[in-house]
């Protein structure tokens, strides 16, 4: 298979083999109880140098809680994936947890472009689309998928996808590796202790990542009885066997919102955006992550139940989320 | 006179470009009250699409700041779906247009939403990157590239090329393996509307905001765009569309401020 | 991309630019109805030498009734999808329709297997998951998905798919076309009149053929009010603009049964079943398609109200469709 | 004495093979009782997968007659979902085990479901093909393969390799790109049980049903299967299995019906 073009970024890859030798001996298919602490969660599942992925968005659904247990356990040397991250990417960099990162949506702020430029974090341009491709031939257990974008661009050059010449068409077509995350991270509205995990609304790549990744930790807002859903199979998003660590983090998403169960909190979402220098950054960490225990201790003592109370009942749509 | 805001011109030429009963792959921020105001005003029946998986919704007002993927947002979609159909169905061609931002933009319409100055490792100013823009861009039919007047904006050389335009010249795209028939069709700006010539592909002016000469819109670019013998005037924001906007979809201002300008009516 | 091996099936292959030209001048984006009889929606959407594939399987919510009408409308030198199908495969070549196989299961019987061997029909072997694999290709607007089977099989060689070296591990790698069908038949729980369906339980490729599909002819058990899709959009499988007819036919699947709605009639399937001989095929086909006019007369006259009713009274497993 | 069917027997055999709290994808028709048996007496948490999409059915009994993804079929599931993603499962080293039937394999496990006699193009017996054969055979952990035991459909070279065994011998699947440190396991037979050695990949007879030799059942067979020093002696079906077997799992004989066979206790 002839290389036409080959992309400039480093990347991590697994070879397809190796991956479901990790299966093999690391992924339980016993249904057994995976409920802990998020603690527990991170220091069992997330090691230095680890590659992290996460779904959905920093204002919806996005792991919030576990993303701050992260940098308060202050691991070393991630590589993420930033695909429809804002400030997530940012917090990693400024706790000094991410070396590097993947770029579908590097996230807005002067931080993290300041970041860049500094060279304190190194960046590989892909696409949203590109991710979510790689990451599906990391679900499929292939070692690339083909796709017709990328092509022509410096998007392509920076990346570390390689273009060939399809053998059916004859035409140039671009193929992305397989991403095999170390670990996803997802928020969703309920699990079993199991892992068995539903998700309302839509999804990145939620159960692409998951069968992708070694290792996934799943938040959710709510904690059901596994026979739920056993009796709505069509609504479950992800099943228990992809999953390692159950955590019960109510609120967990915050100050991102959750469909049906609590609004985004525009304030300290702007107080996250404003961040522009280093000591503000480290003032933020200071505060909101390494000066509280743990995400119950955040949300009591840095949020408060009126303010909580108060998320939960602007969101007044529930339409379609259940 | 008539008072409005650089992006409030822009959202109101971009939601009359739209065609009613198609669909249109939507990004995030000023794209979506495009697509808000045009359902409203012009185009009852668009069909929106969002690459994180939202088909078709009938999304609510006021708009919600950050409310990409929220409950407002994907109201009473037709289809909850994932990235990867999002983009399936771009890539067989059910998408008609797309709508994307720019920092920077060739005579082909080559667009870099990466980075400026500086080297690719250590670039003076670092922007989000890609997203979806260069799926949008690859796959939709129609390209429709939003992005504020400032000459300097308009290069011979993008310092990244991030989402293709018609690449160097005619053929192009389809030398490279991106899908036959696409490309970027429309570039709105917060003074002007531009397009691209059938035979060259290169950047030609279609129309000013009314009062404007066009001298006035092209000084100071790097390139010279072609220009059509009759270039239209553009009619600034309408009544009822500043209306629309500012008291239904966004009435605290979080998207529609910006430069204030005047036209006459 | 050099190809290591190649099989020798023809197949039916176009390039991606050709099928998304098709769709944009043919896919109507416009919401209208679409609704109409199955003669109709043969009559308009398929044609002599159409390559048709469908969704589920013989025995539950196959597409029998639209299968009948091919027949009946006499349709010549089609190529079909050989997914999950039993009898639907022999009706089709007992009828003169069908000339050409793409095999994943052909089917059981000795009337489908003789007539292989007579050479009256023509079968190219893939595999299930290869079918489903260049469905998903096709879906996508890409020439090809890369797979991990059918390496070292005579089913291969027998395939149309190829072998090159992945360049991410440099290891062979089984690539297989892009599968776009004329027609994609498809039997649903519920629909609107502008296409919109909605599928309870478990598909093969519903999605990935309805989209990777130049025509889509929906079968309904139950037209329903399209504000029903915009109020639980997490429940659409299909999505209006893939379609291009929608026809009301409850019973539709039978003799094979719908989830919740009828059982299979184990009565008459063991009828098609029996057909060994070419005299056996051509009675069948005489008193149950060419000797009715529609599904209704069929049901009418052939099944009968006590028959459908009894068969819809054993479906009492309700748990999870809805 | 007992007495039983062909079909019982495998069905009894393969149910034993299984392990519990283990994933295991089921093929149509018998391998779907076994894993109803296993599940009622041996495996109560067994994992089932199905090609079609239903994940951890706790699929009721008795067996309808062809419900392959009917609603008692695919009953509580964990997950209902579609093809491309039960494959995905197994693709990515999920599943543990497969079972599929034969209807001629070789000393290398290899599989032929697709045809017997006469050319590709005109075969003497034409057979319904892989189905989702040769993806459980390439993806899956350890495939079981389940075949009555006729010595003519031990052969020499297959009529046409549907299904990879270990191909050539050893190294022979990965040499070919197949996911490594997969292949068959096992092969039940309405006689006896084999597996592969380790060393050469070459069938093995491991067992044989209580009251044959193992010249009785190697007889006829194109190649000698290598034999360990020790041949277990295999149960016949169990009082417990053939009662759950006949009057809860199929009460009307559809699938367990078969050539009539006994054994002494």
């Amino acid at each position: 298979m002839e290389t036409i073009l080959q992309g400039t970024a480093e990347i991590r890859f697994t070879h397809p083999d190796a991956f479901r030798e990790w299966v093999r001996e690391h992924k339980r298919r016993e249904m057994v109880e995976k409920l802990m602490t998020e603690g527990e969660a991170v220091s069992r599942c997330v090691a230095d140098g680890d590659y992290i992925a996460y779904d959905f968005s920093s204002l919806t659904r996005g792991p919030q809680a576990l993303v701050r247990e992260i940098i308060r356990q202050r691991r070393r040397d991630l590589w993420i994936c930033a695909e429809f991250t804002l400030h997530e990417s940012a917090l990693l960099v400024g706790g000094g947890c991410a070396s590097r990162i993947d770029v579908g949506f590097l996230g807005y702020g002067n931080y993290i472009g300041r970041a860049v430029s500094d060279g304190r974090v190194r960046v590989f341009d892909w696409t949203n689309g590109a991710l979510a491709s790689r990451m599906l031939a990391g679900a499929r257990g292939v070692p690339f998928m083909p796709v017709r974008t990328l092509l022509g661009t410096d998007t392509l050059r920076h990346s570390g996808a390689r273009v060939v010449h399809d053998p059916f068409t004859g035409d140039p077509v671009c193929l992305v590796p397989a991403l095999n995350p170390d670990v996803f991270l997802v928020h969703v509205h309920q699990a079993d202790v199991f892992g068995n995990a539903r998700i309302f609304g839509t999804n990145l790549f939620a159960l692409e990542a998951a069968t992708a990744a070694r290792k996934v930790i799943l938040a959710a807002e709510e904690i059901v009885d596994p026979l739920e859903f056993r009796k709505d199979p069509a609504r479950t998003t992800i099943p228990y066997f992809l999953v390692d660590a159950v955590v019960h983090l109510p609120f967990g998403a915050y100050p991102g919102g959750v469909q049906a169960r609590y609004e985004l909190d525009l304030e300290h979402i702007d107080k996250v955006n404003a961040i522009q220098s280093e000591e503000q950054m480290q003032a933020y960490l200071a505060e909101f992550i390494y000066g509280v225990q743990d995400h119950a201790d955040f949300l009591n003592r840095k949020v408060g139940w009126h303010r909580l109370q108060d998320l939960a009942r602007r969101a007044t749509i529930r339409e379609g989320y259940h | 006179m008539i008072e409005f805001t650089d992006t409030e011109f822009m959202i109101c030429t971009a939601a009359r470009l739209l065609e009613d009963r198609k669909t249109v792959f939507v990004g995030w921020g000023m794209p979506q009250l495009v697509a808000m105001l045009a359902e409203r005003l012009y185009t009852p029946s668009l069909v929106q699409i969002f690459e994180f998986g939202a088909i078709g919704p009938q999304s609510l007002i006021p708009f919600v700041r950050g409310t990409m993927g929220g409950p407002s947002n994907v109201y009473r979609s037709l289809q909850w779906s994932n990235m990867n159909w999002a983009f399936a169905y771009a890539g067989t061609g059910y998408v008609d247009y797309g709508m994307i931002g720019a920092a920077q933009i060739d005579t082909f319409g080559n667009v870099n939403s990466t980075l400026l100055g500086g080297t690719y490792e250590r670039p003076a100013r670092r922007f989000p990157g890609s997203g979806g823009g260069n799926e949008v861009a690859s796959l939709c039919w129609r390209t429709i590239l939003v992005m504020k007047h400032e000459p300097r904006r308009f290069v011979e050389r993008l310092d990244f090329m991030t989402s293709p335009g018609y690449l160097d010249g005619p053929g192009g795209r389809e030398k490279v393996g991106l899908p036959r028939g696409t490309g970027p069709w429309r570039v709105v700006t917060s003074k002007a509307l531009f397009g691209f010539e059938e035979e060259t592909k290169r950047l030609t002016l279609l129309g000013v905001l009314k009062g404007l000469s066009v001298p006035e819109v092209l000084d100071g670019m790097e390139f010279r765009p072609l220009a059509t013998d009759l270039v239209e005037e553009i009619a600034p924001p309408a009544d009822e569309e500043l209306r629309v906007l500012r008291e239904q979809i966004d009435p605290s201002g979080i998207v529609i401020r910006g430069e204030k300008m005047r036209a006459a009516r």
